[in-house]
C-alpha cells in the first residue's frame, strides 16, 4: 500500500547516482567511504524525517538548527558542568528538545501564528538560549575539554556486522555506525507510526484535508503540536549523534541545517501541499545529498559546483512532484469524463 | 485614494491592530531612551535608518511577493552576485551606468527565473527560491572566488553608499526614493491593486481578466532587483564586493520585517509603508540592544520573543 | 411517525448579523424512516444540515437524539450520537487509501494505538458486501473517478454505524445506474433501522425512495407529510410557494423579451468538451435574459467557463457578433465586453479582504488609468455611483467585502462587471445565499441591463428565479441542452419534468 | 590555552626541532619574515623521495569558511606544492560548520590523502577526526586553531601576544587614557577568545587607565561593524579607540570614522594585516593592525607537509605536535612601508 511512483523513481535515481559515482569517482566504492556516508548523513536523515512531520501538516520548522544547538548544549552542560551521568543525560536532552519543538507547536496553535513566523522567531530565540546557557563560554577551559561520558560518546560506535556474522572472509562489509542504526530505528518507528497507528492516519488526514479531519472528530490542535514536538525530538537525537561524533558541542552547531533538512524532505517527495509523503523519501533524500557531496568531492569538483548541483536536484525534485500532480489531475479529469 | 481607503478600513476593522506596531515602537523607544538617553540623539535615530538600509530596500522590493502568498529566500546570494557584477564591470573599465545596469540586470534576471518557475510551472516559491539560494551562491563563488574584491578609485560608485546630499546620507535618500517609487506604484497605479487581488484570490484575479502569471514574474523580478540594489549599496558602503556577502539569515530578516509590517505570508493586502514600519521596528530593537551593550544571547532571545509577541498581538486583535 | 423520534430538533434558528437563514425549525425523524428534505436554494436546508452535523451552532433551539440533548456545534458530539453526513463537496483525504478514508479519524486500534489493520479490512469488506458496493480498498482516493469517491463518502458515513444519515444531494454526481444502486443501499439501511434525511432537487428520486417529506422555504419549515399523500404538482407548489405565483404574476408585468432586439450577439454551434458537455447549440440575442437551468453537476458552470476563455472547448464553433472566435483567456473575453458573475463568490469572485471600492473596479482597471496612473477621482465617483445604484449596504466604499452580508457581497460582484458596461453578461447562480430583498434588487438590475441591450446568460438551479427573470429557458441535463423554451410559452411543471424526470 | 602559548615561545627553532627532520628544507622556506627568498627553492624534492613508487600524492586543505585569510594560506601552500609536480592539492570549504569539516575529513581519509591542512572550526570537535587520520597514517597540519588531539604540526598567528601588542600600541596612541570598544566575532571560536583576552590583558598590563566600554558582535563583517560602531559612538561620543578583531571589522570602523570626521581622533586597530588594511594604514586612516605574512604561514605549513610526505618522518612519531607561532609586526604608518608587495595578501 501507499506505493507511489515517486518513491520508486527516487530510489532508482539514488541507485543510479551511487552507481555512477562507483564507476567514475576514485575511492567511492570503498567500505570506508560507505562508513563515512552512513556516519556523516544518518543525522541529516533523522532531521529530515523530523522535518517531514510539520511539512505533512502544510507547516514548516525553521528552528531545527537552533534546536540541535540547544539540545547539544544541554548535553554539554549536563555532563561538563553538572557531571550528570550519561544514562540520565540522554533522556533529559531528548525531553528538552521535544519540549522546544512542542513550544513551536503551541505558538502555532494557540497564538495562531503562521509556522514560518513562529519557527523563525524561535530560530533566533533558541540560538540566544544556547549562547546564554553555554558552559563553554562560562568556563573557557571546557571549550578545549572533550566529553568522555561513555553513554554519550558511545553513540559514536561502529559495529562490524560482517565480522559478527562471520562472513567478512567472503564479503567486505563496512562497519556500521550506531547512528545509522538509530536512524533505522527512528525510520521504522515513524513509518510504523504513520502507517500503522491511528495517530499516523490522523496526521495524514489533517495534512490532506483539515476540514474533513475536523468533521471526523480529530483533534487537529493536538496533532499539530505533536508533529512539531516530533521535529524537536529528532533535533535532539541528531544533536546527541553530533555531540558523540564531535566529543563536544558548539554554539554554532546546526546552523543552516533547517535548509538541508527541508531540501532532503522535499527531494524525498514530502509535498508542501500536505498529507503526501512517507519516511522513506526523506531518508533517501538525505543520503542522496550525501552521495552527491562526497562523490563530487572525490571527483575533485569544486564545492561551489556542489552547491549549484544541490539546488538543481532540489528544483528537479519539485518539478517531478509537480509533474505527478498534473498527471494525477489529468487522470482524474479523464476518469470523470469516462463516467459522464 | 484606494490605498488610503484600505488603511482606514483596517483601522475600523479593529481599533488596535494597525497601531500595535507603531505603539510598540514608541514603547520600545521610550524604554531604550530611559536606559540610555543617547539613544534619542538625532544621529543615532538617523543611524537606525542607515543600518536598516539594505534590509529596507529588500523588504520594500519583496513586499509584493509576500502579498501574493510567495516568498523569496534567494535575496542574500543575489545581493552578493550583483555586487560582484558591479565590481567586474567597473574592473573591465565599463562606466558606472553600465556597471549598475548590469548589476541590477543580474538581479532582475534571477528574480524573473524564480517568478517563471513559480508562475508558469506552479512550483512552490519557498522551494524554488531555496534552490536558487544554493545555485546563485555557488555561481557567485565560482565567479568571484573567495576573495574580497577591493573597489578602488570609483568615486561615483562609492558615493552611492557613503555620499551625502544636503547632510543626508545618499543611501538613505536612495532607500526613500526607492520605497517612494514602489509605494507610488502600489498606490497610484493599478499594479498595487492587482497584486493585492492576486494575493487575496488568485483565481478571482484571473477571472477578472488580469495577467496573473505575468504579474507574478514581474514582482519576483522586482524582488531580485531590490536585492541587486541592496548589493550595489553594500558594495559601495564597504568598498569591496565578495561572493559571501548577504550571508544566511539576511532573507529571514527581510521576511520578518515585512511580516511584522502586517503583510500575511498567506498573501493578501499589504503596504509598502507598513513594511517600512516593520523595518524600523527591527532596526530599533537591534540598535537599542547594541547601544545598551547587551550580549548576543539576550539580543537573540529578545528578538525572538518580540517577533512572537508582535505577531500574536496582530493576530488576536 | 408515531414511534419515538430518533432525532428531535426543536426551535432551531440561525441568524448571521441581520440575516435570518433559519427560523424556528422543528424537525423530527424516526428510525427506519427516509425523509426527503426539499426546498429551493436558500430555503435553509444547508443551515439545518450544518447544525445537525455540528459544523455550526444554532442561534436558538435544541437537538435531542434518543431523548438525550446534545451539545451543539461540535462535530465529535454529533458523530458520537450517530449522526453522519454525506456532503455535496468531498470530505476525503485524497492522498490516502479508500480503506483509510472509510475509517477516517476512527480507525480501529489495538493496544498502544496500533491500527488493527485486519479488523479494519474485515469491517470494510463486510460493509462492502452488505451494501453490494465494489471498490478497491487499497486504491488511493485521488486516483479514483468522482463517482467512486462519492461511494467512498457513503461508505465512510455507513462505517460510522450511523443511525441518522444525512445525504446532501447524494446523486448530484452519479450516473443513472449508480443512482439505482444507491437507492437500493438506502433501502437496506432503512430496513436496519437507520433514519435517513435525503436532500435532493430530484423529485423523481424523492418519489422513488422517500417515505416522508419536509418542505422548507425562506428559512422556515412550511410543510411535512407522507410522500404517498402528495402529488408531484402539489409538492412543487409547496416548494416554490404562493410567492412564485405572485412573482410570476408580477413577472408577467415585466415584458418578456424573448430574442430581445433580435440581434444575435453570441452564437454557439455544437460546442463540445470531451467528457464534460457535448453538442451545445443556441443563439444569445442582445436584450434578452437567457436562462440555463438544470441540476448541480449538469456541467453548466464548466460550460460558462469555456465561453469566458477560462477553459477551452474541444470542438464546435463560437461566434461573437458574427465573428468566429474562441477566447484564450478571460482578458480577451473581457476586452470583448463579456462579464462573468461566477458561482462561488468566495472562491472565484471576490477579494474578501479588499474594500468594496477595490472590488468594484477589479475587472475594469484598464478603464480607470491613464498612462499607467490610476484616475482616482473617477474611481471614487464611479464606485460611489455604483454603490448608490446597487444599494450596497453599508454604502461605505472602504469597507472590506468580507464584512458584508451575502446579498451585498453578491451585489458588489455584480457591480464589478456592470462597471464594464458589458455587452455580454454571464451569471452563474447569481442569487445563492442571498436574502429575498437583495434577490429582487438583483433581478431589477438584470432587467435594467437587458433593457440597455446587454445579452444576459444566467445559469440557475433556482426554478423560482428562472421563472421570474428569464426571457428564454434552456434545460441542461448531464452536459446536454435538452430543450429551449420561450419563457412565456412554458410552465414550471414542464421544466421540472425535463430536469428531473425526462432525463432519467 | 594562554599558558600553553606562553610556554611555546614564538621561536621558529622550536618548530624546527619538532619537525625533527628536514631542517634544511624548512630553513629555506622559513628564511625569516622579511627575507626575500623564494620559499619554494632549496627544498627536498618529494619527487626524489618518492621517485620509486611513482604514485601521486594527495594533499588537501579544509578551510574554516570562505574568507581572505584562508585564501592567502591556500596560495602560500600552493607556492610550495605546485613545484612538487607529483602533488595533487585541493581546497575544501568547511562552511564554518564542525560537522561539515568532520565529514570532509572522513572523505579525505578514505580518499588516501597523505597530508591534510586544517583550520578546525573547533579544537575539540575535530580531534576525533584527527585521531582517525593518524590511524590511517595521514599527517594533519592545523592552521591558526589548534586541536586537542596531538597531530603533526600547528602553525598559528600569534593571536594572544599580537593582541597584547595591539593594546599597547593603541594605548600609546591614545596617550594612556580614554575609552575603547571591541568589534567582536560571535562567541564560540577560539581565535575570538585569544584575541579578546590578549587585548584585555594587554590593556590591563600596559594601560590600566583605559576602559573597555563596549564589546559587541559584528560577525566578522565590515557592514555590520559600521552599523555597530555607529551605534556605540552614539552612546560613547568620547570613544578614543576601536579594536576590530579582524581587518574587515576594523575597516568598517574606519568607514564610520571617515563619515563622522573622526579620522586622526579615533585610534583604530585591526588584526591579520590584509592588503586593504595596509593600504588604509598607509593612507593614514586605519591606525594599525597586526600583520602576519599569511602566505608565508601557508608556505611553512606546506613545507612541513612536504617533509612529512617524504616519508622520512612518520606521522605517528609525533607525540606532541610541532608548534609554530608566526612572527608578526604591528603595522602602523611608520612600519607599514617595510612590508614588501610580495608579502602582502
Amino acid at each position: 500500500m501507499q506505493r507511489r511512483p515517486a518513491s520508486i523513481a527516487l530510489l532508482a535515481f539514488f541507485l543510479v547516482t551511487v552507481g555512477l559515482f562507483c564507476l567514475f569517482a576514485p575511492n567511492f566504492a570503498t567500505t570506508s567511504n560507505f562508513e563515512n556516508l552512513m556516519s556523516g548523513f544518518s543525522f541529516v536523515a533523522i532531521l529530515a524525517m523530523g522535518q517531514s512531520f510539520p511539512i505533512l501538516l502544510r507547516g514548516i520548522d525553521l528552528s531545527i538548527g537552533a534546536m540541535v544547538a540547544l539540545a547539544g548544549m544541554v548535553a554539554f552542560d549536563l555532563t561538563m558542568l553538572f557531571h550528570v551521568p550519561g544514562y540520565l543525560i540522554l533522556p533529559l536532552v531528548l525531553i528538552a528538545a521535544t519540549g522546544a519543538g512542542a513550544i513551536n507547536g503551541i505558538l502555532i496553535v494557540y497564538l495562531r501564528l503562521q509556522p514560518f513566523i513562529a519557527t523563525l522567531a524561535t530560530l533566533a530565540a533558541y540560538r540566544g538560549v544556547v549562547y546564554a546557557i553555554s558552559g563553554r563560554l562560562l568556563i573557557p577551559k571546557l571549550a578545549t575539554t572533550p566529553i568522555t561520558d561513555p553513554w554519550i560518546v558511545g553513540i559514536e560506535t561502529y559495529f562490524d556486522i560482517g565480522g559478527a556474522l562471520g562472513i567478512s572472509d567472503y564479503v567486505h562489509l563496512p562497519w556500521f555506525p550506531l547512528s545509522f542504526f538509530l536512524m533505522i530505528a527512528i525510520f521504522i518507528t515513524f513509518q510504523l507510526l504513520l502507517l500503522s497507528t491511528k495517530l499516523g492516519r490522523d496526521i495524514y488526514t489533517v495534512g490532506g484535508n483539515q476540514e474533513a479531519a475536523r468533521l471526523a472528530g480529530i483533534n487537529t490542535r493536538r496533532i499539530t503540536i505533536f508533529t512539531y514536538a516530533i521535529s524537536g525530538f529528532c533535533a535532539g537525537v541528531a544533536a546527541l549523534v553530533l555531540v558523540a561524533r564531535l566529543t563536544t558541542s558548539t554554539e554554532a552547531l546546526g546552523t543552516g541545517m533547517e535548509l538541508t533538512a527541508i531540501s532532503a524532505a522535499v527531494i524525498g517527495g514530502v509535498s508542501l501541499q500536505g498529507g503526501i509523503g512517507s519516511m522513506f523519501g526523506p531518508v533517501i533524500g538525505a543520503f542522496l545529498l550525501g552521495v552527491v557531496l562526497i562523490g563530487l568531492t572525490l571527483l575533485g569538483a569544486s564545492q561551489y559546483v556542489q552547491q549549484i548541483l544541490t539546488g538543481a536536484i532540489l528544483l528537479a525534485a519539485v518539478c517531478y512532484d509537480r509533474y505527478l500532480v498534473v498527471q494525477r489531475q489529468r487522470r482524474a479529469a479523464a476518469n470523470v469524463g469516462a463516467n459522464t | 485614494m484606494i490605498a488610503r481607503w484600505n488603511l482606514k478600513s483596517s483601522a475600523k476593522l479593529s481599533k488596535l491592530a494597525p497601531y500595535a506596531l507603531p505603539l510598540a515602537i514608541v514603547f520600545i523607544v521610550i524604554m531604550f531612551s530611559i536606559a540610555e538617553p543617547a539613544f534619542l540623539k538625532p544621529e543615532n535615530l538617523i543611524g537606525i535608518i542607515h543600518q536598516m538600509n539594505l534590509i529596507g530596500i529588500m523588504a520594500v522590493a519583496m513586499t509584493f511577493v509576500i502579498m501574493t502568498g510567495g516568498v523569496d529566500l534567494s535575496v542574500g546570494p543575489v545581493l552578493a552576485i550583483s555586487g560582484l557584477t558591479a565590481f567586474f564591470a567597473m574592473d573591465a573599465g565599463l562606466g558606472l551606468p553600465i556597471a549598475i545596469a548590469a548589476a541590477l540586470g543580474v538581479g532582475i534576471l534571477i528574480g524573473t527565473i524564480n517568478g517563471t518557475l513559480v508562475a508558469i510551472f506552479g512550483l512552490p516559491p519557498i522551494i524554488v527560491t531555496l534552490a536558487m539560494l544554493s545555485i546563485v551562491r555557488g555561481l557567485a563563488l565560482i565567479w568571484g572566488g573567495p576573495e574580497w574584491h577591493l573597489i578602488r578609485d570609483q568615486d561615483a560608485f562609492t558615493f552611492i553608499g557613503t555620499g551625502h546630499i544636503g547632510g543626508i546620507s545618499f543611501s538613505i535618500i536612495l532607500l526613500l526614493v526607492f520605497a517612494g517609487a514602489v509605494m507610488f506604484v502600489q498606490k497610484r497605479t493599478p499594479i498595487g491593486l492587482i497584486v493585492a487581488g492576486i494575493g487575496e484570490n488568485e483565481r478571482a484575479a484571473y477571472l477578472s481578466g488580469h495577467r496573473v502569471r505575468l504579474t507574478k514574474i514581474a514582482i519576483y523580478g522586482l524582488s531580485g532587483m531590490g536585492a541587486a540594489l541592496a548589493g550595489i549599496v553594500q558594495s559601495s558602503q564597504v568598498h569591496t564586493s565578495a561572493a559571501v556577502y548577504g550571508e544566511f539569515g539576511t532573507e529571514l530578516d527581510v521576511i520578518a520585517a515585512i511580516v511584522l509590517g502586517g503583510t500575511s505570508l498567506m498573501g493578501g493586502n499589504g503596504s509598502i509603508g507598513r513594511t517600512l514600519i516593520g523595518v524600523i521596528f527591527l532596526g530599533v530593537i537591534n540598535n537599542g540592544m547594541n547601544i545598551l551593550n547587551v550580549t548576543l544571547d539576550i539580543q537573540l532571545i529578545t528578538k525572538g520573543v518580540i517577533i512572537v509577541l508582535a505577531m500574536a498581538l496582530s493576530e488576536l486583535t | 411517525m408515531n414511534e419515538a423520534h430518533l432525532i428531535d430538533a426543536q426551535g432551531l434558528g440561525k441568524t448571521y448579523g441581520s440575516l435570518a437563514v433559519l427560523i424556528d425549525a422543528n424537525f423530527t425523524v424516526s428510525a427506519g424512516e427516509i425523509r426527503a428534505l426539499v426546498g429551493s436554494n436558500g430555503a435553509g436546508k444547508s443551515t439545518l444540515i450544518k447544525i445537525l452535523t455540528g459544523a455550526i451552532a444554532p442561534t436558538t433551539g435544541t437537538v435531542k437524539v434518543d431523548g438525550k440533548e446534545l451539545v451543539l456545534g461540535s462535530p465529535t458530539e454529533m458523530i458520537n450520537s450517530g449522526i453522519a453526513c454525506i456532503y455535496q463537496h468531498s470530505n476525503l483525504a485524497p492522498a490516502m487509501t479508500v480503506l483509510d478514508n472509510i475509517f477516517l479519524g476512527r480507525q480501529p486500534t489495538k493496544r498502544f494505538g496500533l491500527l488493527d489493520r485486519k479488523r479494519q479490512r474485515r469491517e470494510a469488506e463486510e460493509l462492502l458486501q452488505r451494501h453490494a458496493i465494489q471498490i478497491d480498498l487499497d486504491a488511493l482516493v485521488s486516483t479514483l473517478p468522482t463517482v467512486k469517491q462519492k461511494e467512498v463518502e457513503i461508505l465512510k458515513a455507513l462505517a460510522l454505524n450511523a443511525r441518522i444519515l444525512l445525504m446532501d444531494e447524494p446523486t448530484g454526481w452519479l450516473a443513472a445506474s449508480d443512482v439505482a444502486k444507491l437507492h437500493a443501499t438506502i433501502r437496506t439501511l432503512k430496513s436496519s433501522g437507520v433514519a435517513i434525511v435525503y436532500i435532493s432537487h430530484m423529485l423523481d428520486e424523492i418519489f422513488a425512495v422517500c417515505d416522508t417529506v419536509t418542505v422548507m422555504r425562506d428559512g422556515r419549515i412550511i410543510s411535512e407529510g407522507k410522500v404517498a399523500d402528495i402529488t408531484r404538482p402539489s409538492l412543487v407548489k409547496l416548494m416554490v410557494g404562493e410567492k412564485l405565483a405572485k412573482d410570476s404574476a408580477q413577472a408577467g408585468k415585466f415584458k418578456r423579451m424573448a430574442r430581445g432586439t433580435g440581434k444575435v450577439r453570441l452564437s454557439a454551434n455544437g460546442l463540445t468538451k470531451r467528457g464534460v458537455f457535448s453538442d451545445i447549440s443556441f443563439d444569445l440575442f442582445a436584450g434578452e435574459i437567457f436562462c440555463i437551468t438544470g441540476l448541480i453537476g449538469s456541467k453548466r458552470t464548466e460550460f460558462l467557463h469555456t465561453l469566458f476563455g477560462s477553459d477551452r472547448f474541444d470542438s464546435g464553433e463560437l461566434k461573437v457578433d458574427g465573428k468566429v472566435i474562441s477566447f484564450k483567456s478571460p482578458t480577451q473575453a473581457i476586452s470583448n465586453g463579456m462579464g462573468f458573475v461566477t458561482e462561488d463568490r468566495h472562491r472565484e469572485g471576490l477579494m474578501l479582504g479588499l474594500s468594496i471600492s477595490n472590488n468594484l473596479v477589479m475587472a475594469t482597471l484598464r478603464k480607470f488609468h491613464k498612462f499607467g496612473l490610476l484616475k482616482r477621482k473617477e474611481i471614487y465617483s464611479a464606485t460611489g455611483e455604483m454603490i448608490t445604484d446597487l444599494n450596497i449596504q453599508p454604502p461605505d466604499p472602504i469597507k472590506p467585502v468580507r464584512l458584508l452580508s451575502g446579498g451585498n457581497q453578491q451585489k458588489v460582484l455584480l457591480g464589478k462587471w456592470l462597471n464594464l458596461k458589458p455587452k455580454f453578461l454571464l451569471l452563474d447562480e447569481p442569487t445563492v445565499g442571498v436574502d429575498v430583498g437583495a434577490k429582487a434588487e438583483i433581478y431589477a438590475i438584470l432587467r435594467a441591463e437587458r433593457d440597455k441591450g446587454a445579452a444576459i446568460l444566467v445559469v440557475s438551479s433556482d426554478l423560482e428565479e428562472v421563472m421570474t427573470i428569464s426571457d428564454r429557458i434552456a434545460v441542461m441535463v448531464s452536459g446536454r441542452l435538452v430543450a429551449i423554451h420561450d419563457a412565456d410559452k412554458t410552465t414550471l411543471a414542464e421544466i421540472i419534468g425535463e430536469i428531473g424526470g425526462a432525463a432519467r | 590555552m594562554t599558558e600553553e602559548i606562553k610556554n611555546t615561545t614564538n621561536d621558529r627553532r622550536h618548530f624546527l626541532k619538532n619537525i625533527a627532520l628536514g631542517s634544511a628544507a624548512i630553513g629555506g622556506a622559513a628564511m625569516g619574515l622579511f627575507g626575500n627568498s623564494d620559499p619554494s627553492t632549496g627544498l627536498f624534492g618529494v619527487q626524489k623521495a618518492n621517485a620509486a613508487d611513482d604514485a601521486r600524492l594527495k594533499m588537501a586543505f579544509i578551510k574554516y569558511a570562505t574568507d581572505t585569510v584562508s585564501s592567502a594560506w591556500s596560495k602560500g601552500i600552493e607556492d610550495v606544492l605546485t613545484p612538487q609536480q607529483i602533488v595533487d592539492y585541493k581546497l575544501l570549504d568547511g562552511q564554518g560548520k564542525a560537522e561539515v569539516q568532520v565529514s570532509l575529513m572522513d572523505t579525505l581519509i578514505s580518499d588516501g590523502n597523505s597530508v591534510i591542512f586544517l583550520q578546525p572550526v573547533d579544537s575539540v570537535a575535530l580531534a576525533p577526526s584527527i585521531q582517525k587520520a593518524k590511524r590511517a597514517g595521514i599527517s594533519v597540519i592545523t592552521l591558526n586553531i589548534d586541536a586537542t588531539e596531538a597531530h603533526a604540526a600547528h602553525v598559528e598567528m600569534n593571536h594572544y601576544f599580537g593582541a597584547m601588542d595591539i593594546a599597547k600600541a593603541m594605548g600609546d596612541a591614545m596617550g594612556g587614557k580614554g575609552d575603547v570598544a571591541i568589534l567582536n566575532a560571535p562567541p564560540g571560536i577560539i581565535i575570538r577568545d585569544l584575541r579578546t583576552n590578549g587585548f584585555v590583558d594587554g590593556m590591563k598590563k600596559h594601560h590600566p587607565e583605559i576602559k573597555i566600554v563596549a564589546d559587541q558582535v559584528a560577525e566578522w563583517s565590515r557592514k555590520k561593524a559600521q552599523d555597530v560602531l555607529a551605534t556605540i559612538l552614539a552612546a560613547n561620543p568620547k570613544l578614543g579607540g576601536v579594536y576590530g578583531v579582524n581587518d574587515a571589522m576594523a575597516l568598517g570602523a574606519v568607514d564610520v570614522a571617515k563619515d563622522k570626521g573622526l579620522i586622526g581622533k579615533l585610534v583604530i586597530f585591526g588584526n591579520d594585516g590584509e592588503t586593504g588594511a595596509l593600504e588604509s594604514i598607509a593612507a593614514g586612516e586605519l591606525t594599525g593592525t597586526q600583520f602576519t605574512d599569511v602566505h608565508q604561514q601557508g608556505r611553512f605549513a606546506a613545507s612541513a607537509a612536504v617533509v612529512l610526505a617524504s616519508g622520512m618522518v612518520p606521522a605517528t612519531a609525533f607525540k606532541k605536535q610541532g608548534h609554530l607561532l608566526m612572527p608578526y609586526v604591528i603595522a602602523t604608518k611608520d612600519t607599514v612601508g617595510q612590508i614588501t608587495p610580495a608579502q602582502r595578501w
